[in-house]
């Protein structure tokens, strides 16, 4: 359970960072089919620094306390750092729990680190790229560019 | 020991039943309360596998030397078995599909492609519920579509029951089909049978029943039910994946049109046109599922011994108890019947604001396995304002020492995230 | 002990299928040369049933239980496993069926309710062959009743291989879909695709192929053969009996409508309306065959460990020896080619003017098994004007002297009735 | 195989009684479709008096044996008495091999008593029955009354 469920995660959850909508450039709405998680998420930029993503949303200790180290690791962030941080963070998720996170990817992503035991569980990984993926899709919104993905 | 009235001897029945001797999560012995969404298999079905494969294995059908002919017989034999098990009047009248699933959409397909007076078509009106499983909703909706036919449905009452108050709009002189679950997979919630069949009959609709979570648990007599159709699944009845049965009556099987085409299902083939099998073969394209069908016979002869009945009153008391224990955990919510009256043994519920999600996980990592969302019936969900559920099912081998580890369970994840 | 270039170690092989040491009809070890309708199966295949059932049993997908992600890891694992046995691009381009003809059917009704350019209609035609199994016919004749759309087929000659002389007037302009047999199920041809599915693509129409007969016994690449999709069974192929596959195109699957409705396919569901998921699952409702996937999955390991290659060229060399040995046999004429090239290990037969009947039942009762009858391939018998054939099939088990034992047997079955 | 293949339905098999078509009151033509075995056959009466039974088709060597036993036993016999002949028969074929034929059974049956050994083989006993039910069929034509039933 440890390896899941990380005090930082629980953290997170009880006491998310940045949550609310407030004002943003483009605005998103995703949705996890297979349990109904959703997020409502708006990223504001001032040039090429992601200045807020604000977000409102339902959903599972691991999705919400996911949107909130999003918030907590992006915001004031240059595009293209915060564009490596998700990738990082994606790479992670999908490593079935067969990565064990490297130095140089603790420094990279910080409290998110803390999501390494998820990766272990196929059903919760979309729960814990659900605001990611958002945040990506609001992104190309904002500034144009690649259509929406979709995990 | 908690003692209930009713019990089975579940301590027997678990050693017929090789997974619940299943260790996870560093030694926890395997807590299955998933039955709702497949039931585990006792030896007696594994044996009848093996059985097949190692001593019988053929094609069926149109072989005359000595395995095709063993194979036939156990196959035809699953029929017969699974006829006499809901008392049909007739072993033709017995369709082996896939699944469930594929029963329901057969029916559907039939009814689009039939002639008169059973074609659904754009002057005509479908009628289901809003408790019904997603197998049940997509092919009526996909019917509607494509024949440009009226889909309508009888809502929900808050305390999980279907509101028959306005059955007189719901099936109407247009409805040619009527078709609803006996036994809700979400809410447990056993439907009105005899109300529905009844006003349907006085419209000339059809009926369609799903039994696919009552087959398992209850006695069930198609003939009783007075319905067309009735629908179940192998896999939640101790049977294999991968088997699914529709009953129907003789002469709606015979004046229906074929649904699949292929081998089995002919009478004769040449390149301009062929002509039909008269069923169940008509509805079995292809080479069936012949172990799977051997299987559920041995399935059906094991609930068989045991007695419907008893399943069926043992199932009421852990329900019984399990509703009670529940409802004393503090904001714990049952969505659906709160009682154990007309009911069956899947419990749905919500625990404060806890997503059940994480409800799911935290019992996991205790080696109790219970099913957390929307158990393929969203519509309910969207009904109570829920995004899931957390649902906890018994069987024949579900014991009142398994609720209390739920309940021990449920505190746990509250003080994990209280 | 026959010697033949090429031959596999038949009696290492067969220790792992437990059926072949089958006795029958007081003491007769079985000979089983009815491989075209069914394999028989290896212990592994049988020890992955086993497995599954006793120690991972439960739905898959949506489940947070152990139980359940490790059955989701094994079906979807035996996904990908199909997907590398066949070479596909993608393992979401592989989707689970019920058989062949599942995956036939599930094509043609796509066709059925697609919309334009893939739709099938009254202004379209659909181009088959004469020798293909009825599985392949009917759904094809059934789409043409219900669309108006035009059905055309290819002949045969009289050594048994398609006439491909007017493949311009049977492909034409208005050809949506061309589904043919890469292997004939009941003369062993071999069907040369790359000029099917050339002129199929010059008129932009696409290109099923009913692999039943090529998967089991020879490397199948669904890249290099063109097509567009690729239909074919389980059991056949080592596999439990109630699981088929389905390859077919990403951009078709997304762009093509579902077929049967229910969980498992859906995206979101209300009571309005509903969105699909993405191919493969769009196509699976209901509880898929989970036990059977994981099962063809082991079937799929034990063929690639032999190794395909190999087990193509064993059939080569049985079946070299047995057309040679069977010419040998007064009054039998082979029904198809009646050389080992281009043809796979079915081999179909008449004897003099003793019907096929008498033929398999005195065969069996010497303990050989092969098939009597039409193979579900009427238009063949039709197009040879004979009423049925004998058929012997092998596979990577079969051993020369079981095709002595066939001769043998022939021999004796022409003594009976002479 | 003995049981199958009795030395008498050979017998008939080889040398069958009555085949080709001559002039009747009925003609039925039948076929099994799990094996393209096909009969067509002729029924002539004389008032109650069934005269003559034709046939011609092909099929396998039980099919074959079985109309010529039926020729040799029907024809000459009252209807009554060739329907109870028919119904005996029929009982026997359908007993699946469990059906040890009485003495009553083999007086009545005579000859088609051989045929008990194909009632274990299920797919054989339609290639039995095949010209028993034509017969039926044509007697019905012949005399009008039932409709046609099939096996
Ligand atoms: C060429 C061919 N196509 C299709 C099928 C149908 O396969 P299934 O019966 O498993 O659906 C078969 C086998 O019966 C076959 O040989
Ligand atoms: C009420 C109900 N109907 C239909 C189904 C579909 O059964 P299957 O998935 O076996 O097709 C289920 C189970 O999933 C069910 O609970």
């Amino acid at each position: 359970m440890d390896s899941m469920y990380q005090e930082l995660i629980l953290d997170h959850y009880k006491h998310p960072h940045g949550r609310g909508l407030r004002e943003g450039d483009a605005e998103v709405h995703h949705v996890n089919p297979t349990c109904g998680d959703e997020i409502t998420l708006r990223v504001k930029y001032d040039g090429e620094t992601l200045t807020d993503v604000s977000y409102e949303g339902q959903g599972c200790s691991i999705s919400q306390a996911s949107a909130s180290v999003l918030n907590e690791l992006l915001v004031g962030k240059e595009l293209a750092e915060a564009r490596k941080i998700q990738e990082v963070f994606l790479e992670l998720m999908q490593s079935k729990g067969k990565l064990e996170p490297t130095e140089e990817m603790e420094e990279v992503l910080e409290d998110a680190v803390a999501f390494a035991g998820v990766s272990k569980y196929p059903a919760r990984v979309k729960c814990a790229l659900l605001s990611w993926m958002a945040w990506k899709d609001a992104t190309a919104q904002a500034l144009g560019g690649a259509e929406r993905e979709t995990v | 020991m908690t003692q209930l009235p009713g019990l089975l001897d579940t301590e027997a029945i678990r050693k017929d039943f090789p997974l619940l001797d299943r260790v996870v999560h560093d030694g926890k012995k395997i807590v299955y309360l998933d039955n709702a969404a497949t039931s585990q298999k006792p030896r007696q079905v594994l044996d009848a596998l093996n059985e097949y494969y190692e001593q019988h294995n053929a094609n069926v059908h149109r072989g005359v030397h000595v395995l095709a002919e063993e194979a036939t017989a156990l196959y035809e034999g699953a029929r017969d078995k699974v006829a006499a098990f809901i008392n049909a009047p007739s072993r033709n009248e017995v369709i082996f599909t896939k699944n469930a699933s594929e029963s329901l959409n057969l029916v559907a397909n039939m009814l689009g492609w039939a002639d008169e007076p059973y074609r659904v078509d754009r002057e005509t009106e479908i009628a289901i519920t809003e408790m019904e499983h997603h197998s049940n909703i997509v092919p009526w909706q996909l019917l509607a579509q494509r024949t440009g036919a009226k889909l309508k449905w009888f809502g929900l009452t808050d305390d999980g029951r279907l509101d028959l108050s306005n059955i007189e709009e719901v099936i109407t002189e247009k409805t040619k089909i009527v078709s609803f679950t006996l036994v809700s997979n979400i809410m447990g919630t056993v439907n009105p049978v005899e109300a529905i069949v009844r006003r349907a009959q006085d419209v000339g609709a059809l009926v369609l029943i799903d039994a696919s979570q009552a087959a398992p648990h209850m006695p069930l007599d198609v003939q009783a039910l007075g319905a067309d159709f009735v629908a179940f699944t192998g896999h939640k009845m101790c049977g294999p994946t991968g088997i699914g049965v529709l009953w129907g009556r003789q002469e709606l099987l015979e004046d229906l049109p074929p649904f699949l085409g292929g081998g089995e299902m002919i009478e004769t083939v040449s390149m301009h046109a062929s002509t039909y099998a008269p069923a169940p073969h008509k509805f079995e394209a292809g080479t069936p599922p012949i172990a799977q069908a051997v299987g559920l016979g041995a399935a059906v002869d094991y609930l068989t011994a045991i007695g419907m009945d008893k399943i069926a009153a043992h199932e009421h008391a852990i329900t019984e108890y399990a509703v009670r224990r529940l409802l004393e955990v503090p904001d714990l919510r049952i969505i659906g019947p709160a009682t154990a009256e007309d009911r069956g043994a899947a419990i749905s519920f919500t625990l404060g604001d806890i997503h059940p999600h994480d409800v799911g996980q935290v019992l996991d990592e205790q080696g109790i396995a219970v099913r957390v969302g929307h158990h393929c019936a969203r519509p309910v969900c969207l009904r109570y304002g829920i995004p899931a559920t957390t649902r906890a099912s018994f069987y024949l081998y579900s014991s009142p020492a398994e609720v209390d580890a739920l309940i021990d369970g449920l505190e746990h994840v509250r003080n994990f995230f209280g």
